[in-house]
C-alpha cells in the first residue's frame, strides 16, 4: 500500500509538472507569436500579387469549378469563330 | 493418406485456438466500424485486417520470417512508420488560424488535462486487483487522451510495446467517436448564450509566418524538451516543406503517395500486436475505460479553459472551440462547428476551431516529450 | 605505369568470363522481348536489366554490400516484394464477373491441372540423367502452370531459391506468350459450334457483394489453407481497399506508385538470380519445356471442363473462356474474346472470360498453399 | 529407381491431393457465394443513387470524353453573355 | 522537485555544447540559402533540417535507435539512395541532344579536368600543416568538380564517409552559384565574337537511337570500368525505362514519387553527417575553397576545350556551351543559353548546351568510377 | 617531406591517367554514336505518325492551354445547339 502511495505521488508530481510545462511551451509560443511573427509581418509583408498565390488560385479555380480561364479562353474564340463563319447579324 | 493427414494438421480449423478466433472477430469488428460506420478507416482498415492476419494459425506472420514481423520491427518498433506519418500530417496542416489568433494554444494546452489526468487515473486503477500498470504503462495509456494516433502509437513503441494494440484500438477508436462523445459535453457545460457567441475574422497570416513558425517551434522544442523532437521536428519538417514554397515536389509525395504507403505498412504493424495473449485480459478494458475518460476530460478541459480566458479578457472566445483542443483534426473542429450552428445559424466557427486544433497536435506532442523525459527508460 | 595495370586489371574485359558473356546476352533478349515484342515488358524490361547488371566482372552488384544483394535479400527473400505486387494487383482485381457467374470458379480450378501435372512431369524428368529435381524443386516449377508471376516467384524463394530465375523467365515469357500458345489449343478442343455459343448477360453484383468476397476468400483460406494466407492474405486486402469504398487513396496508392517501385525493385532483384552457374544448366532447360507443358495442359483442362460443364448442366458457357482459367490476367480472358470474336462476331466474351480468369488467380494461390503446405520445409 | 518410384507414388498423390483441394475450396466458394453473397445482396441492395458510383460516373464522364458538367455550364452561360453582349436577333 | 530536476537536466539547454549551437546555425543557414535564395531547394531543406535534428542534445537522431541513424546506414552507407537518384535522374534525361551532336561528349570529357586538378590541389594542400587528406579524402573531395550531388554523396560515402557533410555541402552550394560562378569566367576565356556563333540545328534523333543509347553507355561502362557501373548502370536504367516506351508507368514512378521519397531521406541523411566534430574544422575549408577550384577549373576547361575544337574543325561551336560541360543541370545549360543572349538576342544556344551538359553526368560518374577503381578499399 | 612528394606523384598520375581515361572513354561514345546510332536511325527510322508520341503530343496539348479536343468539340456542339434552340438567322 506504501508503494501505492507513492506511485500516486509520483502521478501527481508528473500530472502537474507536465500541465506546468505545457502551459508554459504553449504559453512561450503565444509570446514568439505575437512577438516576433508578428514583426516578420509587419517587416515582410506578402507581395500584392503573390507569385506563389497565383498558381495555387489556379488550381482552386479548376477544382472548384472544373473551368479553366484557358477553357474560357477558347470559348471566347469560338463563339468569335461561328459568328465570323455564320455572319453575326448583330 | 498420410498426404491427407498432414494436410489436415497444416489446416485452420485443426490448430484454432479460442483466443485466436476472438481476436480475429475482435478484427473484423474494426473492419465493420471502419468500413461500415466510416470509423477512422484509413487506419482501421489496415489494422483490422493486421489483427485477423496475426492471429491465423500456422501461417506466422508475426513470427520470425513473417511479413507483420518485418513491418512492426522495421516500421514500429524503430519508430520510423510514425514519425513519416507525422511528417505528413505536418505538410498537411495550415497553421494560419493559430498563428492568427495565437491565443488559443492555451486551449490546446489546456485539452492535454484529459492526458494528465488519466495518468493518474491509469496510477489509481492499480488499487484494483488485477491491474498492474507501471508508470511507463499508464504514461502510453494516458496519451490516448491526446487524440492523436501516430503520437500515441510512438510512445507506445518506445514505453509498452505490449499494450501498443489496445491503446491504438483505443485512440483510434475515440478519435473516431469525437462526433458522438463531445457534444454532450460541449452542452453540459455551456450556456446558449455562450454557444451563440460570434468571434472576430482572422487576421491575414503573411507567407514568412507560415515559414518561421515550424522553426521557432522546432527551437523552443530543442531548448526545452528534446525529448519530444523526434515527433515535434518530423512534424515541423512536413510543414516548412509546405510552407516554404520551394519544394511542393516534397511537400506533395509527403503528403500523399509517402502517407498513403506509411499508413498501410503502419496499421497493418498494429494490427499485429493485436494478438490474444496482449489484448484479451482486463488491462484492456481498463485502456478502453481510460481512454473515454481521457477524451471526456480533455474536451470538458478545453471549454472550461475558454470560458476562464473570457473571464480575464474582453475579448471573447466562443466555448465551443475549445473542445476542439484536444486535436482529432479536423474532426474535432468540425464538432464544434456544428454545434455552434445548431446555437446560431449564421456562426461559423470552423476556422476559429482549427486554431486550439492544430494547438493540440502541437500540445500533446509536447505531452509524449515530457513523459518521455519523466518516465522513459 | 602500375596505375595502368591497376586500371586495367580493373576492367571488365580482364575479368569477364564466359558464363557472364552468356548472361548478358540472356538479359539483353529479355530486354528485346520486352521492349521490341511487348513480352510482360512491367517486369521483363528491370528484370533483364538485373541479369546484365548481376553477371559484370568486379562490380560485385550481388554481393554484400552490392545494391541487388540488398534488394534481393530485403523484398525477396523475405517475400516481401511478391506479397506487396499480389496487394496491388487485388487492388486492381474486379470480382464482379465472378460473384456473378461463380460457376466459372470450377473452370478456375480446373486449369491448376497443369500445375499438377507439370509436378508429376518435373519429378518424371529425373528418370532422365542429369536432371535431379528434388519435391521442392518440382513443385517450384509447377508453379510456372498457374500462369501467374508473384505466386511464381513467391513459391520459388521458398522453395527453390536457386531455380529462381528460371522460374521467373519462364512465368513471364509463357505469359507474355499466352496469345500464341493458347489459341491452337483452343480451336483443336471446341467445334466451331461451341466456338459461338453466346452467353447470358451478367447480372448486376451489389457493392455488399464485393466487400464481403475477400473476406470470405480469406476466411476459407484460414480454416483449410493457412499456408496460402500469406498470398491470399494481401490479396484480398488489396482488393477489400478497392471495393470499401472508405480507403480509395489507399488504394490507388497500391494500385500505382506502390506496385510500381515494388516492380523495379522485384525485377532487378529477380535479375540477380540469373547468374551463369545457377542458369547455364540442362535444369534451365526442363524448366523451360516443363513451363511450355504446363501452360498447355492447364489451357487444355480449363477448355474441356467448359465441355463437360455444358454436359451437365442446361446453362451453356462457351468452352473458349476456360482457357482464361490460367490466370494471366488479363490476357488470357482477351485471347478467349479474340477467338470468340472470330467465330461469332457479335459475340463478345471478355467479360465473361474474366470470371475464371481472376478464379485462376485464387486458384493458383492455393495451389501454392498446398505445395507450401505438403512439401514446404 | 525404387527411391524414383517412391518420388512417382509422392508426385501421384501430390496431384491428386492438390487438385482435390482446389476443387474442393472453390467449390465451397461457389456454394458461398450462392448462399451468402446473394442473400446479402438481396438484404442490402445498391441504393437506386448510389453514393460511390457518382463520383465514379464523373470520373469516367471526365476520362471519356473530356468535358466535365462544369464546362457545359460554362459554355452555356459564356453563350449566354455573348447573347445579351450582342443583342441577340433570335 | 526531483522531478523538475530530471525535467530540466533533460532540456536541451541544459546540454548544449558549443559545436552543436555553430552546427545548428549551419543548417539554419542552409534552410535560408534554400528557401530565400533557391540554391538547391530539394536537397538542401532537409538536409539543413536534418544538420539541426541531428545536432540536437539529448534526442539521439544519429545514435543507434534515431531515426537519422537509420536513414544514414540504410540509405547511404549502403550507396542505395544516391544510386536511386541517379535512376530517376536518368529518367528524367533526355540525350537527343547528345546523340544529335556527339562532339559534345568531349566538352563533357574536358570539364572533368575541374576534377583531377583538385584532386591534385586537395594533395597539395597536405603541404600546408593541419590537412592530412588522405588518396581517398582528395578524391571524394575532387569529385565536387564534377558538379553532380548523388555522384558526390555515392563517392563521398565509399571513400570518405566522414567528410561526406562537407562535401554535400560543398558540391549543392556550387551547383546553385553556378549562374554566379560561371558568367565571369565564361566572358574572360571567350571574344564577343566567339560568343556570337550560332550553331546549326540540330537533326532529329529517332526512337531508336534513344533507346540504344544507355544500353551502349553501359556496355562500354562494363567493358572498360565496371567500378562505374553501379552509377552508370543505373542512370542507364532509369533512361531505358524513359526511353523504352513500354514502361511508362515505371518511368514516370522513377522521376517523381520514387525520387521525391529518395530525396527527402537522402536530405536528412547527409545532413545527419553535419556534426560539430566531422565539419568544424579546418579540413572543411579546405573542401569549401577546393570545391570552388574545381568548379572554375571545369568551367574553363569546358570552354577552352570548345575553343580548341573550333581551331581543329571547321564545324563551329559556340564556346560558351562548353561550360556547360561540369554538369549542374540544367542550371549550367541555361547559364550558357543566358550569356549567349547577352552577345546575340536571337542566339538561343539552351538545346546546344543540354548535350554538353548531359555527357557532364556521364563524364563524372565515369570520373567517379576510375576514382574508386583507383584509390578504393 | 619524400613522403609528400610521393603522393604528388602519385596524384599527378591519377590525373593523368584519369583524364586520358575520360576521353578515351567519352570517345569511344562519339564513334558509337556516330557509327552504331546513326546506322540505326537510318536502317529504323521513326514511323512517320509514331505510335508513341501521338499520346505525347495530346498531353502537351492539355497542359500547354488547359482545351482538349473534346472541349473544342464540346463547345462547337454546344454553339451548333444554340443555334438550333434560337433559330439562326445566318
Ligand atoms: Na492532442
Ligand atoms: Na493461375
Ligand atoms: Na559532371
Amino acid at each position: 500500500m506504501d508503494s501505492l502511495l507513492q506511485t500516486f505521488i509520483e502521478a501527481g508530481t508528473l500530472m502537474l509538472a507536465g500541465m506546468v510545462f505545457v502551459f508554459a511551451f504553449l504559453g512561450l509560443l503565444v509570446i514568439f507569436i505575437n512577438l516576433v511573427l508578428v514583426k516578420l509581418a509587419n517587416k515582410y509583408p506578402d507581395p500584392i500579387i503573390q507569385s506563389k498565390s497565383k498558381p495555387k488560385a489556379k488550381k482552386t479555380n479548376i477544382a472548384s469549378n472544373g473551368v479553366t480561364p484557358q477553357v474560357v479562353a477558347a470559348i471566347g474564340s469560338a463563339v468569335t469563330q461561328y459568328k465570323q463563319k455564320h455572319g453575326d447579324k448583330a | 493418406m498420410e498426404q491427407l493427414n498432414t494436410l489436415w494438421l497444416s489446416t485452420g480449423l485443426a490448430n484454432f485456438e479460442l483466443g485466436q478466433v476472438i481476436m480475429m472477430l475482435v478484427g473484423c469488428g474494426l473492419l465493420f466500424l471502419a468500413i461500415a460506420k466510416n470509423f477512422e478507416p484509413l487506419l482501421l482498415v489496415p489494422m483490422g485486417f493486421g489483427a485477423i492476419l496475426t492471429n491465423i494459425p500456422v501461417a506466422g506472420f508475426s513470427e520470425v520470417g513473417g511479413l507483420l514481423h518485418y513491418v512492426y520491427y522495421a516500421g514500429i518498433d524503430t519508430g520510423i512508420f510514425p514519425l513519416l506519418i507525422f511528417m505528413g500530417v505536418g505538410a498537411m496542416t495550415d497553421f494560419g488560424a493559430l498563428i492568427a489568433n495565437p491565443k488559443t494554444l492555451f486551449l490546446g494546452a489546456a485539452a492535454q488535462f484529459g492526458i494528465f489526468a488519466t495518468l493518474f487515473g491509469a496510477i489509481a486503477l492499480n488499487a484494483i486487483p488485477g491491474f498492474e500498470f507501471t508508470l511507463q504503462d499508464a504514461s502510453a495509456i494516458a496519451i490516448i487522451g491526446g487524440a492523436d494516433g501516430p503520437t500515441a502509437i510512438f510512445l507506445a513503441s518506445k514505453l509498452a510495446p505490449e499494450l501498443l494494440g489496445a491503446i491504438a484500438v483505443a485512440a483510434y477508436s475515440y478519435m473516431a467517436l469525437v462526433p458522438i462523445i463531445q457534444p454532450p459535453i460541449m452542452r453540459a457545460l455551456t450556456t446558449e448564450k455562450e454557444r451563440k457567441i460570434e468571434m472576430a475574422q482572422l487576421r491575414h497570416v503573411t507567407k514568412i509566418e507560415k515559414v518561421i513558425f515550424p522553426l521557432g517551434v522546432l527551437l523552443m522544442t530543442i531548448f526545452f524538451l528534446p525529448a519530444a523532437t523526434p515527433l515535434v521536428g518530423m512534424f515541423c519538417l512536413g510543414n516548412l516543406m509546405r510552407e516554404c514554397g520551394v519544394v511542393d515536389r516534397l511537400s506533395s509525395t509527403a503528403q500523399n503517395e509517402l502517407i498513403n504507403i506509411v499508413t498501410i505498412f503502419l496499421g497493418l504493424g498494429v494490427g499485429s500486436k493485436l494478438s490474444a495473449d496482449q489484448f484479451l485480459n482486463v488491462e484492456t478494458l481498463g485502456i478502453l475505460g481510460l481512454g473515454a475518460v481521457a477524451f471526456s476530460i480533455g474536451t470538458a478541459s478545453g471549454v472550461l479553459m475558454a470560458k476562464l480566458m473570457n473571464k480575464l479578457s474582453s475579448e471573447q472566445v466562443n466555448p465551443l472551440i475549445g473542445a476542439a483542443g484536444v486535436s482529432a483534426v479536423p474532426m474535432a473542429a468540425r464538432v464544434a462547428n456544428k454545434v455552434g450552428l445548431e446555437a446560431n445559424p449564421h456562426n461559423f466557427l470552423l476556422m476559429h476551431a482549427m486554431g486550439p486544433n492544430v494547438a493540440g497536435v502541437l500540445g500533446s506532442a509536447v505531452a509524449a516529450g515530457i513523459l518521455l523525459a519523466l518516465v522513459g527508460q
